[in-house]
């Protein structure tokens, strides 16, 4: 049961994706992948991480993907005018991508062999369980990384704004 | 209490902030109330942890993990023991009537927020440095205190030569940071902790290596030399006069200063393990009290004077460290503070007064003009001197006791002499200063007054703490109630029930003991009689710069060791490195990269046409590296 | 049949018919919202409102929706067809979703069995909310935006900067609540606030800024940018028409019905009033209780569109990331603070 | 929910996210709009953090979770920046073409 | 000029902090929406209920008859003149013999339109006529689809011949007589 779950939303991540590399519009490539983030949240649950679930939703689909179409829109980027690159290209970049498919597969197959717990802890990816972790001993990590957050909103204010006054 | 201990360092933190961010909003008055407020309640919640300890033991505060790699943890922790408390006491307190003070002196200075924020700056760190629980948070407070003596030493930075000297004080405080660094990285390489229960813990169970024990505790020593200001890094303490007096008073006194010598006697475990390195601090503490008392003899700027009196008494501070008596040397801490504060703040009042005027060729016959500032100066030079019963005569005491024990009579001699010297210049500067005749400019008489109350309140009472402060501590052969009170304090269990500080044994007779007493005193009392009328003379007057000749002119040099460090250190240095340049640098190395550099560049004609520019051909060249690198864990 | 599969399947009936009579209680909800919206604004403007249709006009949603089924379905020759017709569709799924976590009840007891008056209670019920509402934009910019209008595209945009701004203060007042309460759980939340012990007595500032947030998530007045009718002629459903309009006209009141039960949860004990146990009446005081704070909140959110005037773009921007942001910021110190000094709830 | 714990391999969760990566990979090749290729990107890291939920659960260790907030972040913020970078590109170029941006050249 | 004692003096004053958080100002404003939310509407349900014209309203405009049923009107053009709007037009036509009950002058009106669309009722024909014979009503202009249906022919405009068709426009004509008189400076 499971297992068919995992099967058909694997499946439809990896088309969602090729969805996304192969839409001529880059909304519609953005829309495509909105859904291939669902499809991801949903590998989350099944993985009983709903709290990261959740997050990622609100992240990546109420957060980023929006910036993305946003500025799309801005932009007005609907025509469907990008120049293709040429098919020598294409095949190259296919065969450069496969390449790095099959070895990354080889490198980590070797890293499966690493001992799983045998009794789960299925509250793992519970709320409380990441709040302890996180709070405790992850605490100067996530301090850096709100710096590194205002950083970053400072610098695309910085960047966005039309005449800058120094 | 456990949950308010945060507080203490953080009160002056928020004050920090409060000032530092809206105080050019607020009112001079406010800021002043906020800035030594905040310190007041820490000041009473270090009262109360006091009172806590008094029934022993010790209260650690985890506030939250700080760092965790691997096997190193480290935590935001605080530890409150006997030997914290205390040194907190000391900051609070003092800091506290620093900073009324210098709401008064401050009062007319554009940067008076500035200076408020500086200062509660200031004291965080110190207390950090005091309160950690473990050496990252010590190096920390360490680094914070380093940062505010720059910035406050720079206060008034349009004026090049003090911007120069805060880079200075900075530069000296981090080459002894290095060596308190790698001290503290050797600390965790030998037992593989940083925190001081750990550390500490395995000193009293277990045995180490006496070489690697002796090389921490040098290492330790060269980051207490610069921030205390020793041979060879001593200085920038009177180049830091170029602050505020009041910031003068608090690195010399409260702050800073005693940093050093706090670190030792934290780590009083390690160091009267390596009989070595004891010697080492008390010979770099005796050389530095004789070397800064000469040159004080001969200073004339009346804060100066103060500077070096100050590395002379650190240098005996050192030498109580090396001799093992750690409870001296802080109890010498403890009187230095009052009546260095006291001296300080006096000497602010006066150059208050005189409107600016550092040079005490230009004063005299002060004691009539200021008579609240008299009278406290006089308590401080003759508590510094070693007047009988006054602060300084007891801790100063103990300090030549131990030496006589544990050095013999040279040693002690070569202190005494110190000592004496001590008294030789303080008095100078005093007579010289309130005596005599009034020989400033005209303009200056006219507008010299007494300071406000916000000024003399705090130096009262500083005078009140430098006259009794030396009961703290008294020696048991005088059977004055309850003798060696501080020594007791500090042998009572701290962490892991251990004694914080161990109470040092003095293998002497009463007699002897009586006997060494009553020399120094009998020669300071000397001292202090003959130079009243030695002084009362004009001839004997200091004279200009020009005028001075001989040993005079050595000691007003300050033995030309900044030349020296100038002539030794930076000119050869600087000849080397135009050996270097021409030489090494534009004829050799130029030379072979020039010509390489050509081959290189007809080649890379060639080669530039890879790097086009072109981000696609960057990318497919990183996959395939990425799959390059992957592959060669295989092959 | 095994009887564990029994169960399961008694555990899914349950749920269904839960969340059959759940939505169609919203839909009905939303429709009477229109008429209300509709007779709220004529009494404030001392008028009478519809009357026509039935006594007092009561069938006048009937009547809209009949006419708006029957009205011609216009679709722009450039529009972008699939999501033109996706985007209603969306906008609506995603206002409906969000009922899920909330707990309209304690239990039902009737006819001998009971039910649980909650359809789910993940124990990250907020984040699920705010999961959803952040979805609720992707309707409004994929129908801006295929409907390959100008006015259209504005209010998209319009409406998506605002929810994405206005998300932020929302989530941070949320989270002075969920320190107070300690729990991600809205049933957590509306359990502890048993009696008088309502959040907003904690929590007004959070609550002045939730509220204020949901206004604008809402795309309510005085924060309907998105589609002022007098600079935007209608803003992101300016191409729509018929049922796909009043598919966007419905998903907004339905929007407006769950806020208004969120924050009855979350600020006004959801269905606990002092002195009605919401057990009584075999379990129905709690919805009856909870569903008179969501009338009340509703007339409050209609209330406040006949009174204001709406705010220009930039001084709704900075309201948002000026004013709120920082203030729901400071309201999560002062909260931290009470905790730290008076323990938690 | 335990049952349902583990009964997938872990190596289909590996499988699973090289195949996303490497599809990000393909698209950061062969797109030329700048957006599509940031948005590879991001699906690219998505792939990463699926792999670090399912060993973290695999593993009954929440430290792989953390590392996901972690990369969000790292994610959020490059896109801001990101996309920041070339709203100002295009304003100069009025393209988002990706293959024209070689002033780096000279 | 002040026209009522409500006006205030724009000023560009700093708020001050209570004006700034706006809550004051807002409450103030639901607290005057819930007050009329208690008061009485003031809606008319204008097809059971008619509202009360003021005597002077002008309205769909009426070709009057005399008492034996005549059509008064006998197409000087005079009111064509007067509009403002040039919304009237007429075609002209002599009486034939046997048209005497039909119309009281000699000539008359064969056709008679006014485009209610350019009309803008200001009442200037009715001054103009000397013949008393149109005259402003308070009946409401019907609403229509098409402009054409706007364009009103003497069928829309004549009165009835029959007691109940008849239109009352005493008033009016009271009204328009005095103003005519005390155009001539006749004092009634």
């Amino acid at each position: 049961m499971t297992l068919a779950i995992f099967l058909t939303l694997a499946v439809v991540s990896v088309l969602l994706a090729l969805l996304m590399v192969f839409a001529k519009n880059p909304v519609h490539s953005v829309l495509y992948l909105i859904l291939a983030f669902f499809t991801i949240a949903a590998h989350y649950i099944l993985l009983n991480a709903q709290f990261l679930a959740v997050v990622h939703i609100i992240v990546y689909a109420g957060a980023i993907m929006v910036l993305f179409l946003f500025v799309l829109m801005l932009l007005n980027l609907n025509q469907d005018t990008e120049p293709q690159k040429s098919a020598s290209w294409k095949f190259a970049a296919a065969i450069a991508a496969g390449s790095l498919m099959v070895t990354t597969v080889g490198a980590l197959k070797g890293a499966v062999q690493l001992q799983q717990v045998n009794n789960p802890n299925p509250s793992v990816g519970l709320v409380k369980n990441l709040g302890t972790v996180l709070f405790h001993d992850f605490v100067v990590p996530f301090e850096i990384a709100g710096i590194l957050f205002l950083a970053a909103m400072v610098g695309a204010v910085l960047v966005g704004k039309r005449d800058l006054k120094l | 209490m456990n949950t308010l201990v945060p507080f203490i360092p953080f009160l002056p933190l928020i004050g920090f902030a409060i000032n530092g961010l809206f105080g050019n909003r607020l009112s001079k008055n406010a800021v002043g109330m906020i800035g030594s407020g905040v310190l007041l309640l820490s000041l009473l919640l270090t009262v109360a942890c006091f009172n806590q300890l008094a029934s022993g033991g010790a209260i650690q505060v985890n506030l939250y993990p700080f760092l965790a790699v691997d096997n190193l943890r480290i935590n935001f922790g605080f530890l409150i023991d006997q030997l914290s408390v205390w040194m907190m006491l000391i900051v609070t307190g003092v800091g506290f009537l620093i900073h009324v003070y210098s709401i008064g002196y401050m009062h007319d200075d554009a940067g008076f927020y500035k200076f408020f924020a500086y200062l509660n700056l200031f004291i965080f760190s110190m207390l950090l440095l005091i309160m950690g629980d473990n050496f990252v948070m010590l190096f920390f407070g360490w680094e914070g205190v380093g940062l505010c003596s720059y910035l406050l030493i720079g206060f008034w930075y349009e004026n090049r030569e003090y911007g120069k000297a805060a880079r200075k004080a900075f530069i000296m405080n981090r080459i002894g940071d290095l060596g308190l660094l790698l001290g503290i990285f050797l600390i965790y390489r030998t037992f593989g902790s940083l925190d001081y229960g750990v550390v500490f813990g395995q000193l009293q169970t277990g045995t180490f290596d006496h070489s690697v024990i002796t090389t921490i505790c040098v290492l330790l020593f060269i980051g207490a030399m610069g921030k205390s200001a020793q041979i060879p890094l001593y200085t920038w303490l009177p180049d830091a006069m170029a602050g505020p007096t009041p910031v003068s008073a608090l690195i010399h006194a409260a702050t800073m200063v005693t940093a050093g010598v706090y670190l030792v006697a934290r780590c009083n475990g390690m160091y009267s393990l390596s009989h070595e390195a004891s010697s080492f601090v008390a010979t770099i503490g005796l050389a530095t009290s004789l070397l800064a008392a000469l040159i004080g003899l001969r200073q004339n700027d009346i804060k100066k004077v103060l500077a070096y009196s100050t590395v002379s008494q650190l240098g005996l501070m050192f030498l109580a460290l090396g001799m093992g008596a750690y409870t001296t040397a802080i109890f010498h801490v403890t009187t230095h503070a009052f009546f260095k504060a006291l001296l300080f703040l006096a000497a602010g009042s006066v150059i208050h007064g005189l409107g600016g005027e550092q040079d005490i060729r230009n004063m005299g016959g002060l004691r009539k003009h200021m008579p609240i500032t008299f009278w406290v100066f006089l308590i401080g030079t003759f508590a510094i001197s070693g007047f009988p019963f006054l602060a300084g005569f007891f801790s100063k005491d103990e300090i030549f006791a131990y030496t006589f024990a544990h050095g013999g009579p040279i040693w002690w001699a070569m202190g005494a002499t110190s000592a004496l010297l001590t008294a030789v210049y303080m008095c100078r500067l005093f007579y010289v200063t309130f005596f005599g005749n009034f020989r400033g400019t005209h303009e200056q008489e006219h507008h010299m007054h007494e300071s406000p109350l916000v000024m003399t309140l705090p130096l009262m009472l500083l005078a009140a703490l430098s006259v009794v402060g030396g009961f703290l501590n008294t020696p048991h052969f005088m059977h004055l109630g309850e003798g060696q009170w501080l020594a007791h304090w500090f042998a009572g269990n701290g962490l892991n029930n251990a004694p914080v500080i161990p109470m040092a044994e003095l293998h002497l007779e009463e007699s002897t003991e009586w006997t060494l007493m009553l020399v120094t005193t009998g020669l300071v009392l000397l001292v202090l009689a003959a130079f009243y009328f030695l002084y009362q003379n004009t001839r004997n007057l200091p004279v200009s710069d020009s005028a001075q000749a001989g040993v005079t002119k050595v000691l007003a040099h300050k033995f030309y060791i900044d030349e020296m460090y100038d002539f030794l250190f930076v000119q050869p240095m600087e000849r080397l490195s135009k050996l270097f340049h021409y030489y090494v640098d534009v004829w050799f190395i130029d030379g072979v990269v020039n010509n390489i550099g050509s081959v290189i560049q007809g080649f890379g004609a060639y080669v530039r046409k890879l790097q086009n520019g072109n981000i696609e051909y960057y990318l497919i060249g990183m996959v395939a590296g990425a799959v390059l690198l992957v592959l060669s864990m295989y092959f | 049949m095994s009887i564990a599969l029994l169960f399961t399947f008694a555990v899914v009936f349950e749920k269904m018919a839960l969340i059959s009579v759940l939505f169609l209680v919203t839909l009905g909800v939303a429709a009477y919202s229109t008429y209300g919206e509709r007779k709220i604004a004529a009494f404030m403007q001392d008028r009478i409102g519809p009357d026509r249709a039935g006594p007092w006009g009561i069938l006048q949603p009937i009547a809209d929706g009949v006419k708006m089924f029957t009205k011609e379905d216009f679709m722009p020759r450039d529009a972008e067809r699939w999501l033109y017709i996706l985007a209603p569709g969306a906008f609506i799924f995603v206002a409906c979703m969000t009922s899920a976590v909330i707990p309209w009840g304690t239990r039902l007891t009737a006819f001998g069995g009971s039910i649980d008056l909650q359809v789910t209670d993940i124990n990250i019920g907020i984040l699920y909310i705010m999961g959803f509402v952040s979805l609720g934009v992707y309707g409004i910019m994929i129908g801006g935006w295929a409907s390959n209008n100008k006015y259209s595209l504005y209010g998209a945009i319009r409406a998506s900067s605002q929810m994405i701004s206005y998300e932020l203060a929302m989530g941070l007042a949320l989270i002075s609540v969920v320190m107070i309460s300690g729990s991600l759980s809205l049933r957590d939340i509306a359990e502890q606030q048993t009696g008088f012990g309502w959040n907003i007595l904690y929590q007004p500032l959070g609550f002045i800024i939730f509220f204020t947030c949901a206004l604008a998530e809402c795309n309510r007045a005085p924060f309907d940018l998105a589609e002022c009718e007098t600079e935007l002629i209608g803003g992101y459903h300016t191409e729509y028409s018929s049922m796909k309009l009043g598919f966007f006209l419905f998903a907004e009141y339905i929007n407006m019905f769950i806020s208004c039960a969120v924050v009855s949860t979350l600020y006004f004990g959801g269905y606990n009033f002092p002195g009605l146990d919401p057990n009584w009446l075999g379990g129905f005081m709690g919805p009856i209780v909870l569903f008179a704070k969501v009338f009340f909140f509703i007339f409050v959110f209609m209330w406040i569109r006949w009174t204001l005037p709406r705010f220009r773009y930039d001084q709704l921007m900075h309201l948002g990331w000026k004013s709120l942001i920082p203030l729901s910021i400071l309201n999560m110190v002062l909260t931290g603070g009470g905790i730290l000094l008076f323990g938690s709830h | 929910m335990l049952e349902i714990i583990q009964t997938v391999p872990i190596e289909y969760y590996v499988y699973l996210s090289s195949v996303l990566f490497c599809i990000g990979v393909f698209g950061v090749l062969v797109r030329r709009n700048a957006i599509v290729v940031l948005m590879c990107i991001e699906l690219m890291l998505n792939a990463v953090n699926l792999l670090l939920a399912a060993f973290s659960t695999y593993l009954s260790d929440g430290q792989g979770q953390i590392m996901v907030f972690f990369i969000m972040v790292v994610a959020a913020a490059e896109a801001a920046v990101g996309l920041g970078i070339l709203v100002m590109v295009y304003r100069n170029t009025k393209s988002t073409d990706i293959s024209l941006l070689d002033k780096i050249r000279n | 000029m002040q026209l009522t004692n409500r006006s205030v003096q724009v000023v560009n004053k700093k708020m001050t902090f209570m004006e700034r958080i706006y809550l004051p100002a807002i409450f103030k404003g639901m607290a005057t929406t819930l007050r009329h939310f208690f008061m009485r509407p003031a809606t008319v349900r204008y097809p059971e209920v008619k509202r009360e014209f003021a005597p002077v309203y002008r309205g769909w405009h009426v070709l009057k008859r005399d008492e034996q049923g005549r059509e008064n009107c006998t197409a000087c053009g005079l009111c064509a003149v007067a509009c403002p709007a040039e919304a009237i037009t007429m075609v002209a036509e002599e009486r034939q013999k046997g048209e005497e009950h039909l119309y009281r002058e000699e000539k008359y009106a064969a056709t008679y339109e006014i485009n209610m669309l350019r009309c803008i009722f200001c009442g200037l024909c009715e001054e103009a006529c000397p013949k008393e014979a149109i005259f402003l009503t308070d009946r409401i202009v019907p609403a229509d689809y098409a402009r054409n249906g706007f364009i009103f022919g003497k069928d829309m405009l004549v009165e009835g011949t029959t007691p109940d068709k008849r239109v009352d426009v005493s008033v009016r004509q009271k009204h328009v007589q005095e103003k005519k008189w005390a155009a001539e400076g006749v004092k009634s």
